[in-house]
């Protein structure tokens, strides 16, 4: 058992969540992959922590789940708010402000 | 001990504020203005508390017995700490009649301003990095809700959904480099992290400089740099005008705060690693912001795309800390303090205006604002003075010092770049002049109103003006020598 | 050996629902695709020796976080015609996967250039856990309460249906 | 005292032109009058008197007015000389000024803008003087121009009509081309010089100095501003247009004296061309050729003006066949008995325009020698002296020139002049026999013509018929009197006094025959000349020189100048500008456009970015 | 007080300007006030030159730290250079005030006022710094004026000025922080003033880049052929009181600049740029001459003519021999009065006739003959008719120039032909022919007299007796020309 595997599937993981932000347009997925993300920094830490033999690692780790947990708050929140407002939880559907506007 | 409280005190009112806040939300006996002036309170005797602890700090951290050494005092911090307050006060009193205009604002917005400026203070203060993401995330979570703060407002939202879902995506890399730099040394002090750096060549640090290099990601994305910037101009426009202008002048500079000790202390011998990076990113950064600014129509839009192009200046200055500049770190603090004077003036000018209309300012609807308003007139000229780095405005010498720190570290192409687009900077915020001189006005002149946020503004004018000729022969008053030595003094606590 | 085979097994749960999230178009699914790759991140963190952590993850990330995130997409019950509909998924999901490509060969190469092998130490149980977060991470542990508590006042005002309703009203 | 015949002039000039100003409804005539004449005749006393000093024995008087400018070695002085050449001049100028002003005083009477002409014509008399009397080139320069402008003032006097308005900047500018290679050769002159002083006498010293080709240069450049102003081929065709101003500037200015001042420059710097024969004999051929081309010209015009412009020009050709060739003395002595004729003749033609009218056209006159007897008498004497028939002025002075021609063995120039002499006596007598013989073409009353007119024709007559005996050479018995005093350094060449019998004999003989030639053609009945063959059309078009003017210089210069307006300006500097500023507007807008308001995008760019670092940070530190 | 009034000179109109500002002055004190700050700058313009002793260099000097962090110091003094432009400042503001009398829009007042300090100051300035602030700071009230009072596309083309000054400006910051920086290099110590940065020697790469960014800068302000497309548009746009100062002052200050900071700086780079300055100096000479022959309208047309003159001054700067510098320095300030009377009788051409269009004008003279005198006396006095101060000037660089090369002189004697060319035909078209029925004639008040007398009175008295003015500049002149020549000399 080596960390090299555990290493791999963070990197693969985060890797995933990048690809979700910027491939799809729904912001619920939109906001899994950011949770995604997160998450696989988390097992990054874990991972060092057992490397490193130092339990801190797993105490930034667990900040980072708190973290994670107050912006799932408010995205929720956001998502909510959105679809309420547009009916819709289609990110693309939102562009009124782009390059140039006139209004 | 007692001394260290009194230390921790500024940070712990303004959070002590915004739970009094909070609380006071639901009590009808408050009404906005008092809560504005409540808010205000509690800033200004964290602002006060700041200036009388400047300069003496006797001791580097704060209960180290407690806290390790994960919260840090110097100057550098309080005179970002400061800036940060001062930045809030003004955006609270300048926007005082904006904010009693519009009915959507409730208790909520002063309780998340303070939280916001509370995790800036901490930003400046973290000496460590899992606190300096904790602290960001306040930040810019508080922020993120201000930005969609009129939840009528499609576009407001729109801001906030393209904020946040960015600002998060940047988030996750400075997780990410911080999880990686704990990898490398074992643990996020930068005390630890520093000490790793200095032990250690460049060829044995790759996961280190891997690490640094996502956080600067995250840094570069903060303050807008190209690539990173597309969310700058949308989220500048979609933000009601307190929270564009609280964001532009104190978030950014609170980003600074961190980046400029991380890069100037603690990854200070990887800098050469970056400089070609950071050079192509200054050149990107400096062209793309002023192509965004020369493109858009509203005022408010330009004001954003050249803020990326303000970024791009602190970018030159920053890549030549990298290659050995002296000058550049106080540039860098001076031009900081010069954009914030000059930023928190014309935003809080636009933001004045809008108080009595409902339409987002372009170009077309300054004609003849200076018939109209002749003074407001002649104090957003000023401010464009600064952001233009015209002569005898406090952004001139800031440029000054960005362009010398340039030519110093041998970076004549980009200083060259940066005088250029300083160049074409001028038309965009000239063209606003135009509109407001050229053109007679439709309606008759207004009448003078003198309240705080007019009174302020002017104070702001003044200071741009006193920043770039103000001179420190009369005494008691120090000109624009006494802001560069205040930079200096920032800088040279640092080390 | 066992491990490698847990590892396997949980790996491969996760990438699968982390992938299922990644391309599912209805959002219930993709939740629980996100479901699935949390709880195999749980198993992982068992599997690193970080017991609390697991279960802090189940508690939070999946009890908590998940749940709430799929009550939510309950809640708004998007219909069919109401979800984005995209045609270019995949083509999206194959040019992000190629340019995300050097960024994961990057962080994999470097880090697991650094370490070969694991360190022996102790489970981290909520003991050590305590301990550190009471001595070393005393600062972040209280802010993050104050980011907690912004969170949530964000939220709220976000997700507060307001009384004033002006429309119309730009900036 | 010499510096008041100058000052005062300029400064009864400004006076009159204040008062005028002050309030041009107001008729002050008495006061012009007296002003006006009364400035010219005080000069004309004092250089009378300053000639009356040189005569007992002073060789030049000097006087310095003030420092002019006085850098590194450019030292120059306001500063006055009049020396034997100068006097002479300025004695003539003065006295004929001074009859010209009274004359103008008649003819002027009706003008409302008296004052004003009167303002002009002292600021003339003043300018002339400066040129005249000047001591240094620059001095001479200053005079140079100010009497081109004043002509250019004079000749648009009649502003309302924007024809004359172009005859004076036609006049002006063609100067101003003769005043361009003026400067240039005392620019020359000077950073030659190498700061040896810069007065005429100093320049004089160290001649020497310069090498012969850059002399050739600066005297050749020097007689480029003679052509402008003394109307020499190619730079004459001003003169017949300034015709346009009033009569009496016609007589003093285009006569008398402004355009002899080239003649006069070349025998100031007679030391100069002394040592370039080779140019004083092209500027003897040019003259030669001025002479014979005038002539042939005023032989098909109708214009009483045009004829006597032609013909001063035909005349000034004749004096620069004699400074060309060195005889300087002989050059002087025909302007100064020049002056005398044909100042005489435009007086004449002037009333005789007054009592017609103003109608000019010699065809459609007739049959005058009775009603204005005196004008007849006075311009047949005129008439007499320009054709050269002894004992009359003209006849010595010319024949001297032609003389000094055929003795210097250039028998080219001496045949086209004593032609020119031919053709000079019939285009006179054709205008005599025209205007006072044949007979009547209108009935009208004639205008009277006042006293003020006509007493100075009669001076001035006599002055004609006896200037002549003041330079009568030893082969008419005569001591040369006027030759001696000037002490000019003529090119002097000895030759039998029987050759200058016959040389003297043929002229009469040639001017007999012209004037036989115009009597047989137009003393009883003429009509008017016909463009019917090509030579005639050539001529009477004046060779075709305006045209041809307009199409080498002023087409291709308005071309030029539309070009620059409508091309080079907006298309290629402004072009270069703006099609930068496109550029870069359009690059600003595709970079907008990538901002598209799609979140997706934006995180794109971003993961972009990362990768893009990311792919450098795994080249850069060898992960790979 | 002697050491201080130079200082005075320059923020009178300032302080003036901002105290009225402060009062929200009504019109007609207004007025008052910027009418007395232009006379009391001349008398104190005039205690400075009668006090002024030509045998010494730079006078009534006032050395204070400013920014001392930056190492810019407010450094101003005068000598024969800055004070022929400081007297024509001073000279010109008094009347150009009593021209604007019935002026009543205030801003007109504001930015005249801060015009006076802005070209003074950059005047007057010896620190590069602070001159950068005063070179900007004059643009801003002409930028304003041609925008908000101008006439024709006046938004664009005041935005046309602003762009194309500031290109230059931007890049003689840019050489400005590159010379401090070397001086910083070489001493340790950050300095921006002209009497520190003249002993640094630079390598000569580097300085012919650090010649470019300055004489860019100029080039713009002069303007040179292919820097001139903002010249026309803005002269035609501008009100007359600010299109009199561009042409009469801060076209000088192009000039100006070179011979202060050119040749203060880097004498030997300018004679590797002299042959280029010296043939677009020639090609402006005879360009603007024929671009002026067909433009109809009198403000472009003089601008042209402007253009062309100034052309000459380049060129005569360029030549380094005593007559063409003096001979360029004498033509500013006779040209400098020349122009300026020129433009106000434009002005005044079209406050009668509501036009500046040559083709709706005609038969003045008849009318209006006081006009006519005035008019056709300044054009001539541009031409450089002698008995005007032009002429001497001229002359002088015309022997400057033949003392140079034989093909400069010819060339250059041009000057004679080039004006004569369009100023006659325009007078022609002006004044002279037949009456325009429509236009209401009426001639000069004496107020509008008073104006242009004086500017009269000095150009016959600066053409009849150069003497009386050439010892002011000239023994300064020949110093600092032989200390040129022998920089260049040594360096060959």
């Amino acid at each position: 058992m080596t960390p090299e595997l555990f290493f791999l599937l963070s990197s693969v993981l985060f890797s995933i969540g990048l690809v979700g932000l910027v491939a799809r347009r729904n912001l619920f997925v939109l906001y899994m992959s950011i949770e995604l993300m997160l998450s696989s920094v988390n097992l990054l830490l874990a991972t060092f922590s057992k490397v490193l033999g130092d339990a801190s690692g797993s105490v930034i780790a667990l900040l980072m789940i708190a973290v994670i947990a107050a912006e799932v708050a408010l995205f929720l929140a956001l998502i909510i708010h959105m679809y309420r407002s547009s009916r819709t939880i289609d990110s693309d559907t939102f562009d009124r402000l782009k390059g140039q506007i006139n209004d | 001990m007692i001394e260290q409280l009194i230390l921790a005190l500024p940070m712990a009112i303004v959070v002590i504020g915004a739970f009094v806040l909070m609380l006071l939300s639901k009590s009808t006996r408050f009404n906005l203005d008092k809560l504005n002036l409540l808010a205000v309170l509690f800033l200004a005797i964290a602002f006060i508390m700041q200036y009388f602890t400047l300069g003496n700090h006797t001791i580097a951290f704060l209960f180290p017995d407690v806290f390790g050494e994960s919260f840090i005092l110097d100057d550098f911090s309080t005179i970002f700490d400061m800036m940060f307050t001062g930045g809030a006060i003004l955006t609270l009193l300048v926007n005082n009649d904006y904010i009693k205009s519009r009915q959507y604002y409730s208790t909520e917005y002063f309780t998340l301003i303070l939280f916001s400026v509370f995790g800036m203070i901490m930003l400046s203060h973290a000496h460590e990095l899992v606190t300096a993401f904790i602290a960001l995330e306040i930040a810019s979570l508080s922020i993120y809700a201000l930005a969609g703060y009129h939840k009528n407002n499609k576009v407001s939202s729109e801001a906030m959904m393209k904020y946040m879902v960015l600002g998060s995506m940047s988030s996750a890399f400075f997780m990410l480099g911080t999880a990686l730099i704990y990898g490398v040394v074992g643990s996020t002090s930068l005390t630890e992290i520093a000490l790793y750096t200095s032990s250690h060549t460049i060829d044995e640090m790759t996961l280190l400089i891997v690490g640094a290099s996502f956080i600067m990601v995250t840094i570069m994305f903060k303050i807008g740099a190209v690539p990173f910037h597309s969310w700058v101009v949308d989220v500048y426009h979609g933000a009601p005008y307190p929270v564009t202008m609280f964001m532009a002048s104190t978030f950014k500079i609170a980003i600074f705060a961190i980046a400029l000790r991380l890069y100037l202390v603690n990854f200070a011998p990887i800098n050469s690693f970056w400089t070609e990076m950071l050079q192509v990113i200054t050149i990107l950064t400096l062209l793309g912001g002023s192509w965004l600014a020369i493109s858009q129509k509203l005022v408010k839009r330009m004001l954003a795309g050249s803020s990326i192009v303000h970024s791009g200046y602190l970018l030159i200055a920053l890549s030549s800390i990298g290659l050995g500049s002296e000058l550049a770190a106080p540039a860098i603090m001076f031009y900081l303090l010069a954009y914030f004077l000059s930023a928190v003036g014309s935003f809080g000018i636009l933001s004045f205006i809008s108080v009595h209309s409902k339409k987002q300012m372009s170009y077309e609807d300054f004609k003849g604002f200076a018939e109209r308003r002749p003074y407001m007139a002649l104090m957003m000229s000023i401010f464009m003075f600064s952001l233009a780095g015209f002569p005898s405005t406090i952004g001139f010498l800031g440029k000054f010092y960005i362009f010398s720190a340039a030519i110093e570290s041998g970076q004549i192409l980009l200083a060259g770049l940066g005088i250029m687009t300083a160049f074409i900077s001028v038309y965009y915020y000239f063209k606003l002049i135009a509109m407001m001189y050229f053109y007679p006005s439709q309606t008759p002149q207004k009448k003078l109103t003198i309240n705080v946020s007019t009174v302020l503004i002017a104070v702001m004018a003044l200071l741009v003006i006193w920043g770039g000729i103000g001179t420190s022969l009369i005494p008691f008053i120090p000109g624009a020598d006494g802001f560069i030595d205040i930079a200096k003094q920032a800088m040279s606590s640092l080390k | 050996m066992l491990e490698i085979s847990i590892f396997s097994i949980l790996a491969l749960f996760m990438l699968g629902g982390s992938i299922a999230m990644l391309v599912n178009k209805q959002t219930l699914f993709s939740a629980f695709g996100f479901l699935v790759a949390m709880i195999g991140l749980a198993g992982m963190f068992a599997l690193l020796d970080s017991r609390f952590l697991a279960l802090a993850q189940i508690m939070v990330s999946v009890g908590a976080v998940v749940v709430l995130s799929m009550l939510t997409i309950l809640t708004i019950n998007a219909k069919e015609e109401n979800l984005p509909h995209e045609p270019n998924k995949y083509k999206w999901i194959a040019f992000a996967s190629l340019l995300v490509l050097p960024i994961t060969l990057l962080i994999y190469k470097s880090t697991s250039a650094l370490y070969a092998s694991f360190a022996t130490m102790q489970t981290i149980n909520s003991k050590v856990v305590g301990k550190l977060l009471f001595s070393e991470w005393v600062l972040p542990f209280e802010i993050v309460s104050i980011l907690l508590l912004s969170a949530m006042v964000g939220a709220i005002v976000i997700a507060r249906k307001d009384v004033v309703q002006t429309q119309g009203e730009e900036s | 005292m010499i510096s008041l015949i100058v000052v005062l002039p300029f400064l009864s000039a400004l006076l009159m032109g204040v008062v005028y100003l002050s309030n041009t409804q107001k008729k002050r005539n008495t006061f012009y009058t007296l002003v006006g004449v009364g400035t010219p005749a005080v000069s004309a006393v004092l250089s009378l008197m300053a000639g009356a000093e040189l005569l007992q024995g002073a060789q030049t008087i000097h006087y310095t007015l003030f420092q002019w400018v006085n850098i590194g070695e450019f030292n120059i002085e306001v500063a006055f000389m009049a020396d034997r050449l100068s006097v002479v001049m300025v004695a003539f100028i003065t006295v004929i000024g001074t009859l010209i002003h009274i004359y103008a005083a008649g003819y002027m009477k009706e003008d409302a803008a008296y004052g004003k002409f009167f303002a002009y014509f002292n600021l003339f008399m003043g300018s002339m003087l400066l040129l005249v009397l000047a001591d240094n080139p620059i001095m001479m320069f200053v005079g140079w121009e100010l009497v081109g402008l004043s002509s250019y003032l004079l000749i648009g006097f009649y502003h309302h009509d924007s024809a004359n308005i172009t005859a004076a900047n036609k006049a002006f500018i063609l100067n101003r081309v003769g005043d361009f290679g003026f400067i240039m050769a005392i620019s020359l002159l000077f950073v030659s010089l190498e700061g040896n002083g810069f007065t005429f006498d100093s320049i004089e010293a160290n001649i020497g100095l310069i090498n012969h080709e850059m002399l050739a240069l600066i005297g050749t450049l020097l007689f480029v501003g003679a052509m402008g102003k003394s109307a020499q081929i190619p730079l004459y065709v001003w003169l017949p247009d300034a015709m346009a101003g009033p009569t009496p500037v016609s007589a003093l200015i285009h006569a008398a004296t402004m355009v002899t001042a080239g003649v006069y420059m070349v025998a100031r710097y007679s030391f100069l061309y002394g040592e370039i024969p080779n140019i004083g004999l092209f500027i003897a051929s040019v003259g030669a050729a001025s002479a014979l081309f005038a002539a042939l010209i005023a032989s098909y015009q109708s214009d009483i003006k045009k004829i006597l412009a032609y013909s001063t020009m035909s005349q000034l050709g004749y004096m620069f066949i004699a400074v060309g060739l060195g005889a300087y003395s002989s050059g002087i002595f025909h302007v100064f008995t020049h002056a005398f004729f044909k100042a005489l003749l435009f007086m004449g033609a002037g009333a005789v325009i007054i009592a017609l009218h103003h109608e000019q056209n010699i065809f459609k006159m007739g049959g005058l020698k009775k009603e204005l007897k005196l004008v007849y008498i006075t311009m047949f004497v005129a008439t007499l002296a320009i054709s050269g028939i002894p004992p009359f002025a003209g006849f010595f002075s010319k024949d001297a020139i032609l003389v000094a021609a055929f003795a210097s063995e250039h028998y080219f120039i001496w045949g086209v002049g004593s032609l020119t002499a031919m053709l000079t006596a019939f285009y006179m007598f054709r205008l005599l026999f025209l205007v006072f013989h044949a007979a009547p073409k209108s009935t009208h009353r004639l205008h009277s013509v006042p006293n003020s007119m006509t007493y100075p024709l009669v001076i001035l007559a006599c002055g004609s018929a006896t200037a002549g005996f003041l330079g009568l050479n030893e082969a008419y018995g005569g001591g040369s009197w006027f030759n001696t005093f000037l002490a000019l350094p003529d090119v002097s060449h000895h030759i039998p006094h029987a050759t200058e019998y016959m040389l003297g004999g043929l002229n009469v003989i040639l001017g007999v025959l012209g004037m036989g030639l115009a009597y047989k053609m137009f003393a009883k009945e003429a009509t008017e000349v016909k463009a019917d063959t090509l030579f005639k059309k050539i001529l009477m078009n004046k060779f075709y020189i305006d045209e041809l003017y307009d199409f080498l210089i002023i087409k291709p210069l308005l071309f030029t100048s539309h070009f620059i307006a409508k091309v080079i300006d907006p298309k290629i500097f402004d072009g270069f500008i703006n099609l930068n500023v496109w550029g870069y507007t359009a690059t600003a807008t595709l970079f907008s456009k990538l901002q598209n308001g799609k979140v997706r995008y934006y995180a794109l760019y971003i993961l972009a970015g990362v990768s893009a670092m990311s792919c450098y940070m795994l080249f850069k530190l060898g992960v790979l | 007080m002697m050491q201080h009034i130079l200082t005075f000179i320059i923020f009178i109109p300032l302080f003036t300007a901002i105290v009225l500002g402060i009062m929200r002055a009504s019109t007609k004190s207004l007025k008052i006030g910027a009418m007395f700050s232009s006379v009391i700058t001349l008398f104190l313009v005039a205690v400075v030159a009668y006090n002024f002793n030509p045998d010494i260099g730079m006078q009534f000097t006032k050395n204070l730290p400013w920014i001392q962090n930056a190492g810019i110091s407010y450094i101003i003094g005068v000598d024969y250079l800055s004070l022929v432009i400081l007297l024509l400042i001073g000279l010109l503001m008094p009347p150009l005030y009593i021209y604007m009398y019935h002026e009543e829009r205030k801003g007109y007042w504001y930015n005249m006022m801060l015009l006076q300090t802005g070209v003074t100051g950059a005047v007057l300035s010896l620190d590069l710094v602070l001159f950068y602030l005063f070179w900007e700071t004059m643009l801003l009230p002409i930028f304003v004026m041609i925008g908000k009072y101008g006439n024709g596309m006046h938004q664009y083309n005041s935005m046309k000025i602003l762009l194309m000054t500031i290109l230059g400006s931007m890049s003689m910051l840019f050489s400005i922080l590159y010379i401090g920086y070397i001086y910083f290099e070489t001493t340790g110590m950050w300095s921006f003033a002209l009497s520190d940065l003249a002993i640094i020697a630079f390598e000569p790469k580097t300085s012919i880049w650090l010649a470019a960014g300055f004489l860019l800068a100029f080039a713009i302000k002069i303007p040179l052929v292919g820097f001139h497309t903002w010249m026309a548009p803005a002269y035609g746009s501008a009100p007359t009181p600010a299109v009199v100062i561009l042409s009469a002052i801060m076209a000088k200050l192009g000039i100006y600049g070179i011979w202060r900071f050119g040749y203060g700086l880097f004498e030997s780079t300018l004679s590797y740029y002299a042959p280029t300055i010296i043939v677009l100096a020639l090609i402006g000479l005879i360009y603007y001459a024929i671009r002026a022959i067909t433009e109809n309208n009198l403000r472009k047309m003089f601008a042209y003519s402007s253009g062309s003159h100034l052309s000459l001054i380049a060129l005569g700067l360029f030549l380094t021999n005593i007559y063409a510098w003096s001979g360029s320095l004498y033509f500013i300030a006779t040209h400098a009065l020349a122009s300026a009377g020129m433009f106000l009788m434009i002005g005044l051409t079209y406050k009668r006739f509501n036009t500046v269009h040559i083709s709706d004008l005609g038969g003045i003279a008849s009318k209006a003959p006081i006009f006519t005198f005035f008019f056709a006396f300044f054009a001539l006095s541009i031409a450089g008719l002698p008995g005007t101060g032009g002429f001497v000037a001229e002359l002088l660089i015309i022997i400057g120039a033949f003392k140079a090369d034989f093909w400069i002189g010819v060339l250059t004697a041009t000057t004679m032909l080039s004006a004569m060319m369009y100023i006659f035909w325009m007078l022609q078209r002006t004044l002279f022919g037949a009456a325009n029925k429509e236009c209401q004639y009426s001639d000069l008040t004496l107020r509008e007299i008073t104006i242009l007398l004086p500017l009269v009175v000095l150009l016959l008295v600066t053409g009849i007796v150069p003497s009386l003015f050439i010892p002011l500049f000239e023994p300064q002149l020949t110093t600092t020309l032989q200390d040129v020549l022998f920089v260049i000399g040594g360096l060959k």
